[in-house]
């Protein structure tokens, strides 16, 4: 029984995550398609808790959806109508060549994938009941990839000071409180 | 650990102290401060070296030698290099040198110095100075010494050039840096060559292992310390850079270029003495060239007409003395010497130093005499430090440097002959470029400048109590100070520093008094015909040629110029001409042309379309996707 | 350590502690009222039943009856899904805190809080912070400059304060050196309850709750006189019921995050009789209600700029401050 | 590990990055390309952790993680970009900015 309940899960999980990704590419307006996004990662964060990745899924909510996406809406509803772009458009040509390079990635994968399909990808290694933990992925972050850690660090400090300075315009200084949230 | 080592660390950084807070003070203190924040220090580091030198003393004969690490500074594999100094009775003597001395002279530089726009960047330079040299002498390893040895070279660089707006100290202080680089680099391909062959820089482990090694090997390693020591002592060939050190304020002139860092280099020849002595060529080679300097150094002296010239001549041709004595192993004298050298020597320089505050700079003995009037205590002063130069008993050159002749007259054989005769021709000419020296400073009628500077300055005294005190202190060190070691009688301080290294010749009674007795004749001799050439108004020196080589000193800097500097100079034109222009200069503006051109055509591709860029990486990606899967 | 727990007793469980949570707002709405009433010299509601104990009620169905209007321009079904999506994620974030020890009844066992999880803190920040989407959502969905205004504020302050929220409960983190909310409080009935080593995390934790809450002095999404009544301006009826609910279950909830961080969970003082704990847990957390009601009749409106620099300038860096300092001790120590 | 095994999650990543790909070569709105852009990093993020899964290796989740803080610093940035464009009164049209062209 449980392993149906988890096939479901893993359907509906699936079906919302593909469904919302559809609903973030295709909508006209900024607003929906960033809702969109999050119903996204909502999805993707069951599909990590069926992974064991607990202590991501949680993070993902908090930092994506939680900080990331409320970021996201603000501009949206800060810019209003200016937000509004045209669909698609310019040469036709372009708009082919989108589609052609997207399929021909999707169907790429795909076959790579299924020849590996028999291979290594049927059995999944056996696990502990810490993996996934933040204990865990604390001490590799400060072990084996202390470096990463650091440059991430960097990369983070970066944005910050850059956020600062894209807000901070010489026309108009009282506007930029809202973007310290960067 | 024991307290002597206490006095010994407390006398290291105490003048570290003093140099990170006059520096960190900056403005915030007033320039007089900043020169007592320099004297106070030095002086705290005296209190050390003596506290040192008395629990030393205290301890028993052969358990006089403590090593004190702080930490462990450098390691690698089995190398490990601490933080460490060693407290033995040669390094306490130094250390009261360096610091007594040091403090004395920094003391009187308050007075010189006041002023001077740049009063806390000279005293933040003389404490470094003194740090450095105290790291020196006190270094417990090879490689502490190499640090203490380019630091001094540093601060001596810095002091010479201390009046930076003056275009020939600078020039000074360049030349003064890269002779003494050169020495710094043999010294430390030597300590390579040491850590290569035997693992180690600690001393004792080196000097047991010397033995171990070939010959080739030891007298390389020896050579390289002989250049190092050659290069800061200023001994031929690397001598040109101390006349020019001259430039600098006098009191540096009397504490790094007379007493203490020149010395630098007797200092290395006796303490590193079980390697030379396993490489005896070298230790010889280090004799014959103290003999050479001294006689070469001894005979420019006589032409030269800049008072401190003069003085720095002197102290070239004395350290020559020193070289020669350590080179035949007569450790105690050369260190005696050093340690009297440096009482006299600094008294020379600091009386000369008042004689030019007096005269506003004036430097030129032509233009002095007859000063004996107006200086009064100086003249005496001056008066006592050029007979202890010229060694009439019972001053304090006397007894040293008639100690090292007695012990080259020991030594024997051809070579020990050889410079017993050289050293005794240093003596005569001691006697005659010293007292040329006295006679055109004080004596005859005094010169128009010095008219001058009567007028201007009409009631000045001789200077600040601040100059007075460190040249009286002086005097009477340099009129006791040889009572040290009497031959026959008593020598508590040859004893004192065999203790660390022990001596090859011991002269006998007999042979230092008859050596006295040649010495002082020699040196009298060399007094009458001084006092001849003034009375009669002419110069020692009287055949043009020979004038003429002597005053373009021998003509090394001219050598130096024609093998080194030319051809150099030669070749660096001939390579920017037919090398640098028509093959690098033109293949990089091809190279620069080619990019612009290909850069060009390729901007073309760059429309800043995010849209294209995005759709030409995703096909890019699909194109590796298949190749890679292709190739697999 | 944790012990089976059947379904459907963590399904009766979520419903008791539901419908008691419901209770609990109801009445804090009323004791507010009462207590700002006495505080400012009046009665406050004492008309329907004794006491006006019967006051949440009377609003209950008044606002139940109300039509359920809405502007013509809004777009629907954001409008609708705002106030529910508020109301769901308050409601959800009080499963995971702990109110007792867990009990043996009949035989079949219940445990101290509706779901025990390892990172149960990250869970609670999680959840919270798509709490904010309710407001934003239903603000924009109105299409008025009131409430998207007042959406855009809270916004922004809703993120801003988060991160000294999250950054003031680090210190607990390492000094217990766990996430999870049951283990902390174990971690304190060893040692001393942390309001004391991390008073100064305990003050942020408030501050900052106090902003995440929206509640005066930090109420500037509602502030009434420059914005109506904020994001929920174009709503009546039960939709701004829930509205209204959402916010006061978020005070409870944090208050009780409070008290499980800080003061020792349902642990009381001295020895404490297992069925007893739970009464302690609400003792502690009507204390802390009552000081933010308290709060509200006492200190000013802040002003917007005021907000933000505060919570940047001086919340973000003491408990980043706070942080650092507790992890060095605990490493020192 | 019951239910799908990780070749399913990887398709479904597959198809998720194939879409925001599309989204980035089509979409005009640089609000939309980047949260198209966000899909993709996900879908990366998806395979990652379901590898991490397979090889019962934390690794792939540490990378996750990273990815995650990127992708915020990215969003901010790009945010901040977009509002610059905004005040200045310039167009929010990706093909219109190219201001970068060689």
């Amino acid at each position: 029984m449980g392993d149906v309940l988890v096939w479901l899960i893993w359907f509906l999980a699936a079906g919302g995550l593909l469904a919302s990704g559809a609903a973030v590419v295709s909508v006209s307006n900024p607003f929906y398609s960033a809702l969109a996004l999050i119903a996204n990662l909502a999805s993707l964060a069951v599909l990590y808790l069926l992974l064991s990745a607990e202590f991501l899924a949680a993070a993902q909510v908090l930092v994506y959806a939680g900080s990331v996406m409320v970021m996201f809406l603000f501009v949206v509803a800060y810019l209003g109508g200016r937000a509004d772009a045209p669909w698609a458009g310019g040469p036709p040509l372009l708009r082919t060549a989108a589609l052609v390079a997207a399929i021909a990635l999707l169907v790429e994968v795909v076959v790579v994938l299924g020849l590996a399909w028999g291979d290594n990808l049927s059995d999944p290694a056996e696990i502990s009941a810490a993996f996934g933990s933040p204990g865990a992925i604390g001490e590799l972050f400060l072990t084996d990839h202390l470096l990463a850690f650091e440059i991430t660090s960097i990369v983070l400090l970066v944005a910050a000071v850059g956020g600062v300075i894209l807000g901070t315009t010489p026309r108009r200084r009282g506007e930029n409180e809202h973007r310290r949230e960067a | 650990m024991n307290a002597a080592v206490t006095g010994a660390w407390v006398c290291l950084l105490a003048p570290l102290a003093g140099a990170l807070a006059i520096t960190l003070a900056g403005e915030r203190i007033s320039r007089r401060t900043a020169g007592w924040i320099s004297t106070l220090t030095t002086f705290v580091a005296f209190a050390g070296a003596l506290d040192a030198f008395i629990r030393l003393w205290a301890r028993n004969h052969g358990d006089r030698e403590v090593l004190s690490t702080a930490y462990t500074w450098l390691a690698a594999g089995d190398f490990e290099v601490g933080f460490q100094i060693l407290v033995d009775p040669l390094s306490t003597v130094m250390m009261l040198v360096v610091s007594g001395v040091g403090g004395l002279i920094v003391w009187y530089s308050m007075g010189y110095m006041a002023g001077d726009d740049e009063e806390r960047r000279y005293f933040a330079y003389m404490s470094l100075f003194v740090f450095s040299m105290l790291l020196l002498v006190e270094a417990g390893n090879f490689l502490l010494l190499l640090v203490g040895w380019g630091l001094v070279g540093l601060a001596s660089y810095l002091l010479i050039g201390f009046w930076h707006e003056r275009a020939e100290a600078v020039a000074a202080a360049k030349k003064a840096f890269v002779v003494n680089a050169f020495g710094d680099a043999t010294f430390a391909l030597a300590l390579v060559l040491l850590v290569w062959e035997t693992g180690t820089l600690e001393y004792p482990s080196v000097f047991e292992r010397v033995d171990g090694l070939s010959s080739t090997i030891v007298t390389l390693v020896a050579l390289g310390l002989l250049g190092g020591a050659v290069a800061k002592s200023a001994q031929i060939p690397l001598h040109t850079w101390l006349p020019d050190a001259m430039e600098g304020p006098t009191p540096v002139s009397a504490l790094i270029h007379a007493a203490t860092m020149v010395t630098a280099g007797v200092y290395l020849l006796v303490r590193t003495s079980p390697v030379f002595e396993a490489a005896v060529e070298i230790q010889h080679l280090a004799a014959i060239l103290g003999a050479v300097t001294l006689v070469a150094a001894g005979l420019i002296a006589l032409v030269q007409w800049d008072i401190k010239r003069v003085i720095a001549y002197s102290t070239m041709s004395q350290i020559g003395y020193m070289f020669l004595a350590a080179g035949i192993g007569a450790y105690g004298y050369a260190i005696f010497h050093l340690m009297t050298h440096a009482f006299f020597k600094a008294l020379l320089f600091m009386s000369a130093g008042v004689v030019i505050h007096h005269l506003h700079g004036e430097q030129d003995i032509r233009r002095m005499g007859g000063l004996r009037a107006v200086l009064p205590r100086t003249h005496v002063a001056f008066g006592v430090g050029t007979l202890a130069l010229v060694g009439i008993p019972p001053l304090a050159g006397f007894w040293s440097k008639d100690g090292i002749i007695a012990s080259a007259l020991a030594t024997g054989g051809v070579l020990g002959w050889s410079l017993y005769l050289a050293a005794l021709v240093g003596a005569l000419l001691t006697g005659m470029y010293a007292l040329r020296l006295y006679f055109a400073v004080w004596q005859g009628p005094p010169r128009e400048t010095e008219d001058e500077a009567h007028t201007h300055a009409s009631g000045q005294s001789e200077g600040p109590l601040s100059m007075l005190v460190p040249v009286g202190v002086l005097t009477c060190l340099s009129t006791i100070g040889g009572l040290l070691v009497v031959p026959g009688l008593w020598k508590p301080f040859e004893h004192w520093v065999e203790e660390s290294a022990e001596a090859l010749v011991h002269p006998t009674v007999a042979q230092d008094y008859a050596t006295s007795v040649v010495a002082v004749a020699l040196g009298l001799v060399g007094v009458w015909l001084a006092r001849r050439a003034f009375e009669h108004g002419r110069q020692l020196v009287t055949d043009p040629t020979a004038w003429r080589i002597l005053e373009r000193k021998l003509y090394v800097d001219e050598l130096y110029d024609a093998v080194f500097y030319r051809p150099a100079a030669a070749l660096a034109v001939t390579l920017r001409q037919d090398v640098e222009g028509p093959v690098v200069e033109r293949s990089l503006d091809e190279i620069g042309a080619g990019t612009l051109h290909a850069g060009g055509e390729l901007s073309r591709a760059q429309s800043g379309l995010l849209r294209t860029y995005a759709i030409t990486v995703a096909f890019a990606v699909s194109v590796l996707v298949v190749v890679f899967v292709a190739v697999r | 350590m944790t012990q089976r727990v059947d379904w459907w007793v963590s399904l009766l469980q979520a419903f008791v502690v539901i419908n008691i949570v419901m209770g609990g707002f109801a009445y804090l709405t009323l004791a507010e009222r009462k207590v700002m009433g006495r505080m400012q010299l009046r009665y406050g509601p004492n008309r329907v039943g004794p006491y006006g104990l019967l006051q949440p009620i009377a609003d209950l169905v008044k606002l139940l009856h109300k039509e359920s209007f809405r502007p013509a321009a809004a777009i629907d079904w954001l409008y609708l899904l705002g106030p529910f999506l508020a109301a769901f994620t308050a409601l959800a974030t009080f499963s995971v805190i702990p109110f007792g020890p867990g009990w043996e009844i009949a035989g079949v066992y219940v445990p101290g809080q509706v779901a025990d999880l390892d990172i149960a803190l990250i869970l609670i920040f999680a959840i919270g912070s798509i709490g904010a989407y309710g407001f934003i959502v239903g603000g924009w969905a109105s299409d008025s400059k009131y409430a998207l205004l007042g959406a855009m504020r809270t916004c922004a302050q809703l993120v801003s304060y988060e991160v000294a929220l999250a950054l003031s409960v680090l210190g607990v983190v390492i000094m217990a050196g766990s996430l999870s909310l049951t283990e902390i409080v174990a971690a304190q009935a060893d040692s001393t309850w942390y309001v004391l080593p991390q008073i100064v995390g305990f003050l942020v934790f408030l501050l900052a709750g106090t902003a995440e809450t929206s509640r005066a002095p930090f109420d500037l999404p509602e502030a009434e006189q420059e914005l109506v009544a904020g994001y929920h301006t174009e709503y009546g009826g039960m939709r701004f019921g829930l509205y209204s609910m959402a916010e006061y279950i978020n005070l409870i909830t944090l208050s009780g995050l409070c008290v499980t961080l800080f003061l020792g969970g349902w642990h009381g003082i001295g020895f404490t009789p297992d069925w007893l704990a739970p009464a302690w847990f609400v003792a502690k957390v009507a204390v802390l209600l009552y000081v933010f009601i308290w709060m509200r009749t006492t200190l000013p409106r802040l002003r917007y700029d005021q907000l933000m620099r505060f919570g940047w300038k001086v919340l973000l860096p003491v408990a980043t401050l706070n942080a650092v300092v507790t992890a060095i001790l605990v490493v020192a120590l | 590990m019951s239910g799908p095994g990780v070749g399913w999650y990887l398709i479904l990543s597959a198809v998720v990055f194939g879409t925001g790909a599309l989204g980035v070569m089509l979409r005009r709105s640089p609000l939309i390309v980047l949260l198209s852009l966000e899909l993709m990093l996900n879908a990366a993020n998806l395979a990652l952790i379901a590898f991490a899964r397979q090889q019962g290796d934390l690794d792939g989740q540490v990378f996750a993680l990273a990815v995650m803080a990127v992708a915020a610093a990215e969003v901010a940035i790009g945010l901040g970009l977009i509002v610059a464009l905004a005040r200045r009164d310039l167009p929010l049209d990706v093909d219109q900015a190219s201001a970068l062209k060689g």
